[in-house]
């Protein structure tokens, strides 16, 4: 049973598109629904794995493995075998998890709409392309997926989006689609490297990472491995939306409905920080060793350039837009510090902004849709007509800005403590990000929740039963992690080992 | 020996042999002309293009006979099948470009069917033996090895595809297209031909491969002129394949010939000119190859550049399927030109490979694209983007269909541009030209600015067009869309079966 | 350039047929009058001519005489009669593209003329003895026609019919229906 | 006694008054004769290597005598378009064909 | 019993999780019942433990295992040592009579419910950073009773100074966090562990992981890291600003949060581990200097303002400022019994100033206050009792805990110190007279409507005011003479002494008295007697200090010119610089690509020729360069 599980996460999205299609454009409601199903049982068969999934084991499980492409004298005289293959391992399965949440509640969350039918069947394959690019197992097949990921928010912005939305949604494509090209360079070059080692070429992610790390230093020299890592991390910044190419993801975050505000800020801009772990520092250690001063100064300078941004945004997506990179400046951190400690905070980071980003944009939405506006100043007083999602949102911006008890905490402590390690220089320059996220965020909250409530929201309706279940499982997640780590240090636990270990030897 | 010492008999056997698919059409070329004048006007109109698909049918299968052919004999350790002292050879890279150009051929003057419907002026037999002919010259092209006979097909390539642009002879864009393409063209062929003429000088020879072996001999002492001559040549072929700067015919003449000549001249006459330049430079160069591969970079990144660019602005269909071409074009010259830095036999193959499956992948979604544009345009009235506004609403299928092309050649992932692109990419890091695979997917990255402005034309908007009347679409239409449609995908999904069959190919006949 | 040259029939021969090609040339170039660019024409395919004589290809002389001097140059008089133009080229308008024009074709020019004369080839010696000694021009030309190049010479024959199949579609008037 | 050179440079400088012409002549038809220029030269190319080539021989002649059969060919069909597009646009001057552009 | 310490912090978030879940419309008796009750319970366990631990001392920590990183193992968990018994028992109290005031001071409330759900929230995270056993845990407790405070000071969400104090309140008390943050951060690099004890034993070795730093540096830099946050929890100077604008919020919050427990826990912590600060004397004398300019600042703004929670406040920031100055002169026993003192008299302070503002309609202002001794007899004698405990007056409280802390700066030789802290001890006592003179003595001086209907507020209000009045006049004494310090030996039961303990000097103790009983006499004749006009004073020869210490010394307006708003300046000049020129050159890069097309476009001409001389410039160009590359023959 568990054999085919991943496949099924990864297409039952997609079938559900399909079946989309054969729906006639005036049913109404049943978009959903069939969305609904098709988001759910991938959410249903990723806990099963979770329930199944062995974390004292590094390595990877329930994997599929099939050859799909066979490309003969791909490099010298050796065929080439692209499989489709998949898997999870402690790195990934947090990420499957946080996907399948994000996007099932994204769904439950989306508000009747023109042409319901389409966004439905745009949306579902953009999440069979995330799902894609967490299970892939092999290269080829994860830039396949992220591929796939661009079309379909190409549409969603383009059609659903803000006054705006023509030009953002060619900004997402273009922007994403050259940070593409880095990727794939450095995935074959990756792989047509390793053949050098091996004897075979394989784009499979773990058979690679294996070559890398018993080649010996002559066979792949220390070079070839610093460049390709440069352009790798080229990718990853543009992806990850770090400064300075991080300006797509406020626009974008400003220009989207708020479901794939919701998507994009969970899964979607996470998947360039998997990319650091997976390939990175999964497979060129050395390399991120070797730029560790200049990762670590980046990082810094996002986490206190964002923050400073994120202070006078008058917006309220475009504020969690610079907040969400802020704090992925930290994993930039976690990740130079290239110990255990940061490494875990790095993931922790990743996992708990992509909570936090899924609840605020849920929330941000949700006020949007009762008074039709997320502008900072045109808000106030929400507490008195909304209580409960003027609680929430409180909760959410706290969570954000590191409370302990919440995920946000645990991560960055846990990044710093790396840091600290390893640069503690910049990472005190760093801890300024922890003062002015709370200064950004209350006085956000403090404008828009606080204060008299002005005649015009008034009376406005608070949180209906249905908009609970995102809020509360959200919040349940984030203050799960938050005071049981464990929950998520133990997936993560034992691949981070592996890779600490081999930067050791 | 007697009085007749060196002249070598050609028996007509032999000739079959080899070359049945061309003579096949010939023959058939032939016959249409004649029976043209013995039928009636309508029903000449009527069969001419059945016919003419018929015999490209008989081609396709004679030349799936020669694959036989060529593999028995590799097989029993012969040497290669060949005309008159290698002018003219059988070998699967030829058989494998002759499939191609049939095939496109084919599908050609099926979408040609619906066109005689709308443009009575057409002359149907002329128009279909013309297009048959054009193929026994792509398909010469393909195979000779001598540069007068490859000058030859060239030429009634050419000269044919000429006549055709102008097919609509009241049409003034027509005419004008197929001035600038003759003008252009002639001056290209005269170009090649010079460079041919410094080729032959130093070798002695019009022979490719008798001629390879004395010019590796005398590269060092006569570099200059060799190179001239190379240049010359890749010059002239240039402007037939469009590279930049050889490439601003394209647009012109795209826009002003008829929707299926402009898909033959995008895609046969296009696959015959890349038949050609790697006929030539791989059998006349390939030894000298890292001497001169530079050259084919800078034009094989300046195509891509420049091709892609230029599209983004545009606003006409088919002048954006013509920039885009151009651009493809760019990418199709990597393989060739990455041949200059690995050299090593595997690398043939693999640059062999990569060009071909790209001109397939690109066959079936150029064809399907212009087949959805000419029913979309028609009914629009006009050729901008305009035209495609809220297909979605008038014509799922057509919507999804041009939707599907469009994303191949942006090369988005499980279509067959995605895994052309890709395995053209392959070649580059292969070799470590990895900022010329980067170029390649980052202009990809900025073609998607106009290949989503189509989509967005598709989908995003709402109909212009006052009445929201479905599109009705002609069965030949319909069959051609669903060709490359099927063939977009499959090729896209599962590449491996076509990676299989190239992988197994003679392709010189070893 | 010209030194070590010796001063025979030949060459002298050469430089005026030469002189006359180039002034045809030019004349072609500088003419005001499509008519009597077609003529000056004429006489470029008739210098060529001679310039096969001298390359002793005493039949491509003739075919070049015939085809060219003969039936293109007829061909192209009937053109122009058949498209009324004005007489006259219109004066050219000073913009950019002549003086391109110069620079590309002069720039290929002294490329070709670098790559011929200055870039250090040797070229072989010539000799007086020609490499076709004794043999019958037009009986090589055609036993090599016929056997060797059987191919291409039949194709020429599709390319041919492709022309006149071509020019008879494109230029007849329209069928009355 | 008259050498390769000679005879190379006399087609260099016929290839570029033919190149030039079709490059700035607005008569059509000219610019086809200017082609046929170009041509030539290439002919008188072929031949020269043929005489006084490194190894010469009959090719080079046969060689011309398709190019000029090709021509002729191209000429004819070109001519025709003319007439075609003379009939179109009433003119036959290369500059006012561009119907078609940007 | 200490094994059950943990039952402690659990009853109040038991009920909060009970008022949670039945929601913000539960009756106001059962809420405070249930409040009430888990707190009494919490103090009734506490009570045992204390004795358990008086019986046996310190015992080791209860952990358990919380999350692996590496091969570190980080742990939660709970520990008791007479310290944190005591702080334990004070909290309980303490809590247990501020829920039971609240019934009658948020009586009617729309938000009742959330109010108890908070201070609720707010007891279990003080409890919890008590027994914390570690340093991490400690952490973030710290976090979550800012978090309470924030949200208690904001508690009228709808009042713009509210939501401003409240996030001021964070904000600022965050700054010093951050502090902490590094130092914790910092430990766990240098020694690989949180907990107290792993972390002592490597201060007392020296050896760290660290090499960037000497060991001595480091222990120092630590030292001050750490105590950076007890400045912003304990408002000291230059943090303090955020304290007295708590004051927003309801009464009972200010006395239980930023009088009696929040504030003190800067105060617990460096008494916690003092052994990282014992380490390094330079990290001691910036604590004590600290200390000691807080004592004085607050108190030299305590004497003008004429919000009678603000001067409390005040009186709270210069109290704190004691006690950090205390231990900065390792007088540790004086500094945690001056907290516990301070503690009840202090919160007593607090609830008999609610009483006062709540029976006058909410009114805070000591100029519309005066002569309601006769309206509220019982808070009058309350608040005197706290405003004796105070200023030092023997017997109460005050006397024994300050005297102490006196006699440490004396002793330890930091005159400059004895010197602030004998003129500190001198304003307190006219400050907080001054506001029992204005409020109890001579005629109201607000509407006479409201003086009419002034009363006092019945059992609820009155029982914790009475109950602090006692402790507030006993509890010195156990650290008195009288009782033979039964304060430190219980402190330091089943351990090592820590700091410097010092015998009873009855001189220091009359001067103290002294020096007190001249503030109150100051403040007797200027307010009670006016036999001095304070307005002569303000307006007089005094003006230019009078405005300094009203406007308290203008630090806030400092922080906002010099701080905040070159922050947001900075924001706004990087947003600037955000959208125009970084995300300016991508779409530079995009719109200069456009362009490029459009010239592309263009250039296609429709003319024949001009495409034929494009193709032959490139061909010369390109043929060109390869004759420039082959370079002729050699």
């Amino acid at each position: 049973m568990m054999g085919n599980l991943l496949t099924l996460i990864v297409f039952l999205p997609l079938l559900g598109a399909l079946i989309l299609g054969f729906v006639p454009r005036s049913a109404n409601g049943q978009p959903k629904a069939i969305a609904l199903i098709a988001t759910f049982l991938p959410l249903l068969f990723a806990f099963i794995l979770y329930g199944n999934f062995d974390s004292a084991q590094s390595g990877m499980q329930f994997s599929e493995s099939k050859e799909w492409i066979h490309i003969a004298h791909a490099f010298q005289d050796k065929e080439l075998v692209i499989g489709y293959s998949l898997g999870v391992d402690g790195l990934a399965m947090p990420f499957l998890l946080l996907t399948a949440l994000v996007t099932f509640l994204g769904v439950l969350a989306t508000k009747s709409m023109q042409r319901a039918k389409e966004f439905f069947i745009w949306y579902l394959i953009l999440v069979t392309g995330l799902y894609g690019c967490f299970l892939a197992q092999d290269l080829f097949l994860f830039f396949l997926f992220l591929e796939m990921t661009l079309v379909p928010m190409y549409f969603l912005i383009g059609i659903w989006g803000g006054d705006r939305k023509g030009q953002v949604a060619t900004k997402f494509l273009i922007y994403r689609g050259l940070a593409s090209v880095g990727i794939l360079v450095s995935f074959v070059a990756l792989a047509f490297k390793a053949a050098v080692v091996t004897g075979t070429i394989t784009m499979d992610m773990t058979s690679i990472a294996q070559a890398f790390a018993k080649a010996p230093a002559d066979a792949i020299t220390a070079g070839f491995k610093h460049g390709i890592f440069l352009v790798l991390f080229l990718a990853i910044l543009i992806e990850e939306a770090f400064f300075p190419f991080h300006t797509w993801l406020p626009d974008t975050h400003e220009q989207s409905p708020s479901t794939i505000s919701m998507v994009v800020g969970g899964v979607l801009m996470k998947i360039g920080a998997y990319v650091l772990f997976r390939i990175g520092v999964g497979i060129l250690p050395d390399a991120v060793k070797y730029y560790a001063t200049v990762i670590a100064v980046i990082g810094v300078i996002n986490i206190v350039y964002a923050a400073l941004v994120a202070m006078v945004q008058k917006d309220w997506r475009r504020l969690l837009a610079f907040s969400a990179i802020s704090h992925m400046g930290v994993v930039l951190l976690g990740v130079a510090a290239m110990n255990q400690e940061g490494l875990q905070g790095g993931i922790f980071m990743t996992i708990s902004s992509g909570l936090l980003s899924g609840l605020l944009f849920f929330l941000i939405g949700a006020v949007r849709e009762r008074t039709g506006t997320t502008i900072i100043n045109a808000l106030g007083g929400l507490s008195k007509p909304m209580p409960v999602l003027a609680g929430f949102l409180l909760a959410a911006a706290l969570g954000s800005l590191g409370l302990p008890g919440m995920s946000g905490f645990i991560s960055e402590i846990l990044a710093f403590m790396g840091g600290f390690a390893a640069f503690p220089g910049l990472s005190a320059v760093g801890t300024l990000g922890i003062i002015f996220a709370a200064v950004y965020l209350l006085w956000a909250m403090q404008r828009t929740t606080y204060g008299p409530t002005t005649a015009q929201l008034e009376g406005l309706s608070d949180a209906r039963a249905i908009e609970y279940v995102p809020m509360v499982v959200f919040v349940a997640l984030i203050i799960l992690i938050g005071v049981y780590p464990s929950i998520l240090g133990d997936l993560v636990n034992h691949t981070i080992s592996s890779y600490v270990t081999r930067i050791g030897g | 020996m007697n009085a007749m010492n060196g002249l070598t008999q050609l028996h007509f056997s032999d000739l079959w042999h080899v070359m049945a698919p061309e003579m096949i059409l010939v023959i058939g070329g032939f016959l249409i002309l004649v029976l043209d004048l013995f039928m009636s006007k309508e029903s000449s109109r009527r069969l001419s293009p059945q016919l003419g698909i018929l015999f490209l049918i008989a081609a396709f299968v004679l030349t799936i006979r020669n694959f036989g052919i060529v593999a028995d004999n590799a097989a029993a350790g012969g040497d290669m099948i060949n005309l008159s002292n290698m002018l003219y050879v059988l070998d699967d890279f030829g058989n494998v470009f002759k499939l191609l150009f049939t095939a496109g051929t084919a599908v050609v003057l099926l979408m040609s069917i619906d066109f005689f419907k709308h443009n009575l002026e057409v002359k149907v037999a002329e128009y279909t033996y013309l297009m048959l002919f054009a193929t026994v010259g792509a398909m010469v092209m393909a195979s000779a090895l001598d540069l007068i006979t490859l000058f030859v097909g060239l030429e009634l390539l050419s000269i044919s595809s000429y006549v055709l642009v102008a097919m609509r002879r009241n049409h003034a864009k027509s005419t004008e297209g197929a001035m600038k393409y003759l003008v252009i063209g002639s001056v290209a062929s005269a170009m090649a031909l010079y460079g041919m003429s410094f080729l032959y000088g130093v070798t002695g020879q019009t022979n490719l491969a008798m001629g390879a072996s004395t010019m590796l001999q005398l590269w060092d002492q006569f570099k200059p002129v060799l190179v001239l001559g190379f240049l010359l040549m890749l010059v002239g072929f240039g402007v037939k394949v469009a590279l930049v700067p050889f490439h601003q015919w394209a647009p012109d003449t795209y826009e002003g010939a008829g929707n299926p000549v402009t898909s033959f001249l995008a895609v046969v006459s296009k696959a015959a000119g890349f038949a050609l330049i790697l006929r030539v430079f791989l059998w006349g160069f390939s030894r000298v190859f890292g001497d001169i591969y530079i050259y084919l970079v800078i034009l094989a990144a300046l195509t891509m550049v420049i091709g892609n660019v230029a599209a983004l602005t545009q606003k006409n269909i088919k002048r954006l399927l013509a920039y885009s071409s151009v651009a493809q074009a760019g990418y199709l010259l990597i393989p060739l030109a990455t041949l200059g830095k690995g050299s090593s036999i595997d690398n043939i193959w693999l640059s062999l490979g990569q060009t071909v499956f790209y001109l397939v992948a690109y066959l079936f979604m150029t064809m399907g694209a212009f087949a959805v544009l000419t029913v979309v345009t028609r009914q629009a009235g006009n050729e901008t983007l305009e035209a495609f506004r809220g297909l979605w609403r008038r014509s799922p299928f057509l919507a999804v269909s041009m939707a599907v092309f469009t994303l191949s050649m942006a090369g988005m992932p499980l279509t067959a541009g995605f895994v052309g692109k890709f395995y053209i990419f392959l070649g580059t890091i292969n070799t470590e030209m990895y900022w010329l695979g980067g170029l390649l997917f980052a202009t990809s990255a900025i073609a998607f600015y106009y290949y989503f402005g189509v989509l967005k034309a598709i989908f995003l908007k709402d109909s212009s067009v006052e009445t929201h009347e479905k599109i009705q679409v002609p069965a030949s239409i319909g069959v051609t869309i669903a060709i490359g449609l099927i063939g977009t995908i499959v090729l896209g999904v599962y590449p491996d079966a076509m990676m299989k069959l190239l992988n197994g190919l003679h392709w010189f006949g070893q | 350039m010209f030194s070590g040259l010796v001063i025979t029939g030949q060459t002298v021969a050469f430089f005026l047929i030469a002189l006359f090609l180039i002034a045809c040339g030019v004349m072609l170039l500088s003419m005001k009058k499509v008519i009597y660019m077609a003529i000056s024409i004429g006489g470029v395919f008739i210098g060529a001519a001679a310039v096969y004589i001298l390359l002793e290809a005493d039949f491509l002389a003739f075919a070049q005489v015939l085809v060219y001097a003969g039936a293109i140059t007829i061909m192209l008089l009937f053109a122009i009669m058949l498209t009324k133009h004005d007489e006259l080229e219109r004066p050219a308008v000073i913009t950019a593209h002549p003086v391109w024009s110069v620079l590309g074709t002069a720039g290929l020019g002294l490329i070709v003329l670098w790559v011929v004369k200055f870039s250090g080839i040797k070229w072989p010696q010539a000799t007086a003895d020609s490499p076709f000694q004794g043999q019958d021009n037009v009986k090589m030309i055609g036993e090599s026609l016929f056997s060797q190049y059987v191919i291409p010479f039949e194709l020429v024959s599709v390319v041919l019919i492709v022309a006149l199949v071509g020019a008879i579609t494109l230029a007849n008037k329209e069928e009355k229906n | 006694m008259l050498s390769v050179e000679q005879f190379l440079t006399l087609g260099a400088i016929l290839f570029c008054i033919g190149l030039f012409g079709a490059l700035t002549k607005r008569n059509i038809i000219i610019v086809l004769v200017s082609v046929e220029l170009m041509l030539t030269a290439v002919n008188i190319n072929l031949l020269t290597f043929a005489r006084f080539g490194l190894t010469p021989s009959i090719n080079g002649q046969i060689f011309t005598l398709f190019v000029m059969t090709i021509a002729a060919a191209e000429v004819a069909v070109g001519l025709a378009i003319l007439i075609a597009l003379y009939r179109n646009r009433n003119t036959s001057d290369v500059r006012d064909q561009d119907l078609m552009k940007w | 019993m200490v094994q059950n310490a943990w039952l402690i912090p659990l009853f109040p978030l038991v009920a909060y999780l009970l008022l949670f879940v039945l929601g913000r419309r539960a009756q106001e008796g059962i809420v405070t019942g249930i409040s009430v009750l888990a707190a009494l319970a919490g103090f009734i366990v506490s009570l045992l433990i204390l004795s358990d631990v008086n019986a046996n001392g310190a015992q080791a920590p209860y952990v358990f295992h919380w999350l692996t990183v590496g091969q570190h193992s980080l742990s939660m968990g709970y520990e008791v040592t007479p310290l944190n018994a005591m702080m334990l028992t004070v909290v309980t109290f303490i809590s247990t009579l501020v829920l039971l005031f609240s019934k009658g001071y948020m009586h009617g409330d729309e938000r009742y419910s959330v109010f108890y759900q908070y201070l609720n929230l707010f007891i279990f995270s003080m409890l919890g950073l008590v027994i914390s056993p570690n340093l991490l845990q400690v952490y973030m407790f710290w976090e979550l009773v800012g978090l309470c405070s924030f949200l208690l000071v904001g508690f009228w969400y709808f009042k713009p100074e509210a939501a401003a104090a409240a996030k001021k309140a964070f904000i600022v008390t965050r700054i010093g966090d951050v502090g902490l943050f590094i130092g914790i951060v910092l430990i766990y690099v240098a020694t690989g562990t949180f907990e107290y004890s792993g972390v002592f034993e490597a201060f007392q070795a020296k050896k760290f992981a660290i090499d960037w730093i000497t060991p001595d540096h480091l222990i120092t830099l630590i030292g001050i890291l750490v105590f950076i946050g007890a400045i912003g929890k304990s408002a000291q100077f230059p943090l303090h600003t955020w304290l007295p604008d708590a004051m927003e919020g309801p009464t009972p919050v200010s006395a239980l949060i930023h009088a009696a427990t929040m504030v003190a826990a800067g105060v617990y912590l460096v008494a916690r581990a003092f052994p990282i600060f014992e380490a390094s004397p330079d990290t001691l004398t910036v604590i004590g200097i600290i200390g000691g300019i807080t004592a004085i600042f607050a108190a030299l703004i305590g004497l003008t303002q004429n919000d009678i929670k603000r001067v409390v406040a005040y009186s709270t920031v210069s109290q704190l400022g004691y006690m950090v100055m205390a231990l900065g002169v390792s007088a540790y026993t004086a500094s945690t019994f001056h907290l516990m003192t301070h503690a009840f008299f202090k919160a007593l302070l607090f609830l008999a100033s609610g009483s006062v503002i709540h029976a006058i309609h909410h009114n805070q202002d000591l100029r519309k206050m005066g002569g309601l001794w006769k309206k509220l007899p019982l808070t009058g004698w309350t608040f005197l009792v706290g405003a004796l405990a105070l200023s030092g007056i023997p017997p109460f409280a005050g006397f024994w805990s300050k005297d102490e802390i006196l006699l440490g700066a004396y002793n330890s030789g930091h005159y400059v110190l004895f010197t602030l802290a004998l003129i500190a001890a001198f304003c307190t006592a006219f400050y907080i007279f001054r506001v029992f003179f204005m409020t109890f003595t001579g005629e109201f001086r607000g509407e006479k409507d409201v003086y009419d209907h002034a009363h006092e507020s019945g059992p609820v209000m009155a029982i914790p005011l009475v109950l602090l009045s006692i402790m507030a006049i006993v509890v010195g004494f156990l650290n008195s003479p009288l009782m033979n310090n039964a304060f430190e030996h219980f402190l330091f039961k089943g351990g090592e002494e820590i700091g410097n303990v010092y015998e009873a000097n009855w001189g220091m103790a009359g001067l103290a008295t002294l020096v007190a009983l001249l503030g109150i006499g100051l403040a007797y004749l200027m307010y009670k007697k006016q036999s001095i006009k304070p307005e002569n004073l303000a307006n007089g020869a005094l003006r230019p200090l009078y405005q300094l210490s009203l406007n308290k010394f203008y630090v806030d307006e400092l922080y906002h010119y010099v701080i905040v708003k070159p922050v947001v300046w900075i924001g706004h000049i990087l947003n600037f610089i955000d959208k125009w020129i970084v995300d300016g050159i991508v779409h530079l890069f995009g719109e200069g690509t456009l362009i490029g097309s459009l010239g592309l476009k263009y250039s296609q001409n429709g003319q024949v020729q001009t495409y034929g001389l494009v193709t032959l410039v490139g061909a010369v160009l390109l043929i060109g360069f390869a004759m420039y590359a082959v370079g002729g023959v050699k």
